[in-house]
């Protein structure tokens, strides 16, 4: 079995690898948002994830990865605002506070930090299944995740699948009624787009299975 | 997108210098985006503090002043202000008898608002009460949504509070005070054209020229319906029924015509009248009222209409002195 | 067309019920469409009365209350009142110490109110001064033309003349107060949208996406040229420089940055930040300033700015108690 | 010689007939005003001319011509403001002010009259040849009307040359730069359009050689 371990250059790699997906598609986001929203969903993820990229690039890198998340989380809690601000910045909070003082993570670690922000943002949010929020992309991947790594899978396998079950997540928001956040003021009108939010988070698990499958796993007996 | 603004993606920051510029009895804290009164309030007071995305100006930054709000947060374009912002206008409005947050219900504003009530909790001793506005009857009030959005109540309850926090009332009396104001208003808008968020650069919603959306926010959201274009007249009973429908109005009343930010106010007066007719038809008796621009969706067409029952006691703080840039009279 | 209205052909008198509605504090003359005082300034005053065209709200309506007009004649949109509406409004205000009109230089406006003056002369022995104002760099002031357009400086003039009225200084004083005014204002505009007429139905020109004109007054006409569209820092400079190239600008100054309508406050404040920046560095001292919707030109985006050359008896006047629905502090 | 006596009806008649082509021509009346002006000539005139047709259509008919010009004229001056009101009302005063107490007009005494007329709108507005205004339409009006009385013609030929000559003045008003009014303010903007004014007079002198050749002059010894 492979070991899998995921460093903290790794990780900040995934990171680096969100940020460039929001931004480019930013417009696509704020596009979707237009629709359900008030149009900044787009801005909203460029403007934050361009300060996190700013605060872990400046000064001495992260020596763990509690201090790699919790910056990242407060820096998007500071520069963000609206819902995404708060919600993906207590992800990420709740992801370093789990962590622990860790140079790096495995499989299992890794599944253990993101489910907790999972948890964060259903504390912060309260959302439900079905509700057309970010939970509907997020969930379902980290069941899937937990599930490949459960049957043995690699990191590699295990952020692809959640990457997949993101987007179906996020493709199965589109005929939802939303019942959270301000696409929930449209009623019926809301169903029949996708949410930016779910969007937003499937573009995280794509950036973390296109890092992690960049990495090179030896096999050892 | 035609606007007068330099990087679509830096106008609320360049908008403050102008602030700042225009108004030298408030302070601009431009790190934080944060506007607060140049002469703080007496010691011993409660302080009022409110925030919110920008577009909807003169609210907040503009009621910002004697007798109404002691500091405001801004956040971009229609997107709330953050916990960090929040905590630092909280800290600079405190005098001692603790900050009242005066929240419009919005998912966003109301999670940036509560950590910043955790923060403060944790980090000061400033004691933190909050209300949360939501007066919009467009939206069913319901588990099937996010709440009521808070809209044109907001204005009202930042005037008729902070008229009471400079009385000196305590805290408690303060919040309770805030939580009737918002409890006895309701408000209906509508808009006969979308708004362009800077950083989009285009209409949030498409929208013909023989129709209107009814029950829209102020984040330029579609309204609950499209419907054919109307008069003044009918446009004006599709503000006011609701609104009638959802509560019982009758007996002494304020009463706003707000304009949405794109509407000439000779469209606002116009519509003013046809809506005091049906309002006083429907036995509500308009003791005061506020015609104008004062809770905007940057430049979408369109108005809303907000009535808060009135009682003697609201009347007398309605008609206390206040002296910001928004609302100025007996001063 | 898209806006809150009944019959294109009866908006004035529509949006007069509204207004009648808003204000206990004024009388309106529906018949002869005059707003004025419902409590008139004291016996032995000058008073002030002014009028133009719908469509420029709040001026003039607006303006009418203590410290300002004592009253305002309303015609059709963008068209001049007729003299016997000036006729009523003068005889209306006078106080016994005659009455100034405030004309906006355009064809249509002098010619009714020199017949209006005509009339009172013959047919009452109230005494009538008129002062025209004129302040708009946009057009050359030559025998070629009709002269300078009265736009920004009427707002200013109409607070800082109804201040010595109210002081009590004779007609002659007012009148010649006035003028002064009126020399020390220039004023110039720009449009990045036309405006719609109600009752033409569609817009008085049209206009690229890219497009802006420079140079328009407060009628939907096309300004003095039309260039591509620019940042805010770019507009503040076209309509800075026609101003300071005008006229020895140095010293203190009153400057008004003035919505045309349809552009919201904070692209205002945005502008008014670049503006101030270009005024100071070109030696003008701002000592006061207006920011907002003064002077508009129906719901036509753009904005235009006013400098007033202000020594400290404009100034002192300036910051006198005023209490009308456009402009109120000091009371 | 034909007498051309021409009635108060008749004069009412032309009146009407004014009244009808500026409520037809409406639109593009203000069309033109749009192009160099502020849109509401067609407005204005149309309003005018409606209240003046109520007027004199309301009580008993005017008992002479300086009677009917004047309400005419202080009709336009009371419900048309703008710079139309004060200069069509001070034309029709100035007919009615030098008409006197007349049952009828012979084509001299009315054109006695219509130079009256166009005397007030001078005196009221400046306006001088090639300014771009009424007066282009209106003056090579009078001037081809009284030739054609001088010249031994019938009041219908008069008015017919008068209103050959206003569209011939109209039509020479576009290329002019305007130098009164509001279309003065375009400065060579103003070139290439019709001045709405001299359109709308051109009408007033259509309707007046319709309304004249109406008549059947008896021919005598
Ligand atoms: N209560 C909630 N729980 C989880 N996610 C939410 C909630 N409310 C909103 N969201 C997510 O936030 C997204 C909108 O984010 P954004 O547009 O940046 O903020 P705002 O709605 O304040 O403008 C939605 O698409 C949705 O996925
Ligand atoms: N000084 C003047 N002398 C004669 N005619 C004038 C003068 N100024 C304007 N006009 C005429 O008035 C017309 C415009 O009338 P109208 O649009 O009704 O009034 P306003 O210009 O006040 O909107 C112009 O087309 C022109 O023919
Ligand atoms: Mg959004
Ligand atoms: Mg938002
Ligand atoms: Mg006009
Ligand atoms: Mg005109």
């Amino acid at each position: 079995m492979s070991d899998g371990t995921i460093s903290l250059e790794r990780l900040t790699a995934w990171l680096g690898r969100f940020a460039e997906l929001v931004t480019d598609q930013r417009a696509y986001l704020t596009e979707l948002d237009s629709a359900i929203g008030d149009a900044d969903h787009g801005a909203n993820m460029a403007r934050g994830m361009t300060a996190v990229m700013e605060k872990i690039g400046a000064g001495t890198p992260a020596g763990a990865a509690d201090e790699l998340f919790k910056s990242v989380g407060m820096t998007l809690v500071t520069s963000v605002g609206g819902a995404s601000g708060p919600l993906y910045g207590t992800f990420f909070l709740r992801m370093g506070m789990t962590a622990g003082a860790v140079p790096s993570f495995d499989g299992g670690s890794l599944g253990t930090a993101l489910r907790a922000g999972l948890e964060g943002v259903v504390a912060r949010g309260k959302a439900e299944a079905g509700d057309k929020t970010m939970f509907d992309a997020m969930a379902p991947a980290l069941d899937a995740y937990d599930a490949a790594i459960s049957g043995g899978g690699t990191v590699q396998d295990a952020a692809a699948a959640a990457f997949a079950a993101a987007e179906a997540g996020r493709d199965a928001t589109a005929p939802l009624v939303a019942r959270k956040g301000r696409a929930s003021y449209l009623g019926e009108r809301s169903a029949g787009h996708l949410d930016p939010g779910a969007t937003s988070t499937a573009l995280l698990f794509q950036a973390l299975s296109e890092t992690l499958s960049g990495t090179t796993t030896p096999t050892g007996g | 997108m035609k606007k007068l603004i330099n990087d679509p993606n830096n106008v609320l920051a360049d908008a403050l210098v102008g602030v700042a510029a225009a108004h030298p009895e408030l302070k601009v804290d431009a790190a934080n985006r944060i506007i607060y009164r140049a002469t703080p309030k007496d010691k011993g007071k409660v302080a009022l503090i409110s925030g919110g995305g920008a577009g909807h100006e003169p609210l907040h930054g503009g009621f910002v002043g004697f007798g109404m709000l002691d500091a405001a947060c801004n956040g971009e374009v229609f997107t709330s202000p953050t916990p960090d912002q929040m905590q630092e206008a909280t800290k600079v409005a405190d005098r001692g008898a603790g900050v009242l947050h005066i929240v419009k219900n919005y998912t966003g504003d109301v999670m940036n608002f509560e950590m910043a009530a955790e923060l403060a909790a944790s980090e000061s001793d400033i004691k933190v009460e909050t209300v949360v506005t939501n007066d919009d009857v467009a939206v069913q009030d319901s588990t099937w949504t996010a709440g009521r959005r808070g809209v044109g109540v907001t204005v009202l309850l930042e005037k008729i509070v902070g008229a009471a926090a400079e009385e000196g009332r305590d805290l408690a009396a303060v919040t309770a005070l805030a939580k009737k104001v918002n409890e006895a208003g309701r408000s209906m808008g509508m808009a006969l054209t979308s708004c362009t968020v800077p950083a989009a650069g285009k209409p949030t919603f498409e929208i013909g020229d023989d129709e209107m959306e009814i029950g829209v926010g102020i984040h330029g959201e579609p309204g609950r319906h499209r419907v054919p274009i109307a008069p003044a007249s009918e446009i004006a009973k599709q503000l006011v029924e609701p609104i009638l429908a959802d509560f019982d109005a009758k007996g002494p009343a304020i009463v706003m015509l707000n304009g949405l930010g794109g509407s000439p106010l000779i469209e606002l007066y116009l519509m003013y009248g046809e809506v005091a007719k049906l309002l006083e038809k429907g036995g509500v008796k308009i003791a005061r009222n506020l015609v104008g621009n004062y809770i905007t969706s940057l430049d979408m067409a369109g108005c809303s209409v907000t009535v808060l029952k009135a009682d003697d006691e609201l009347l007398k703080l309605w008609d206390a002195p206040v002296n910001t840039s928004g609302l100025r009279w007996g001063i």
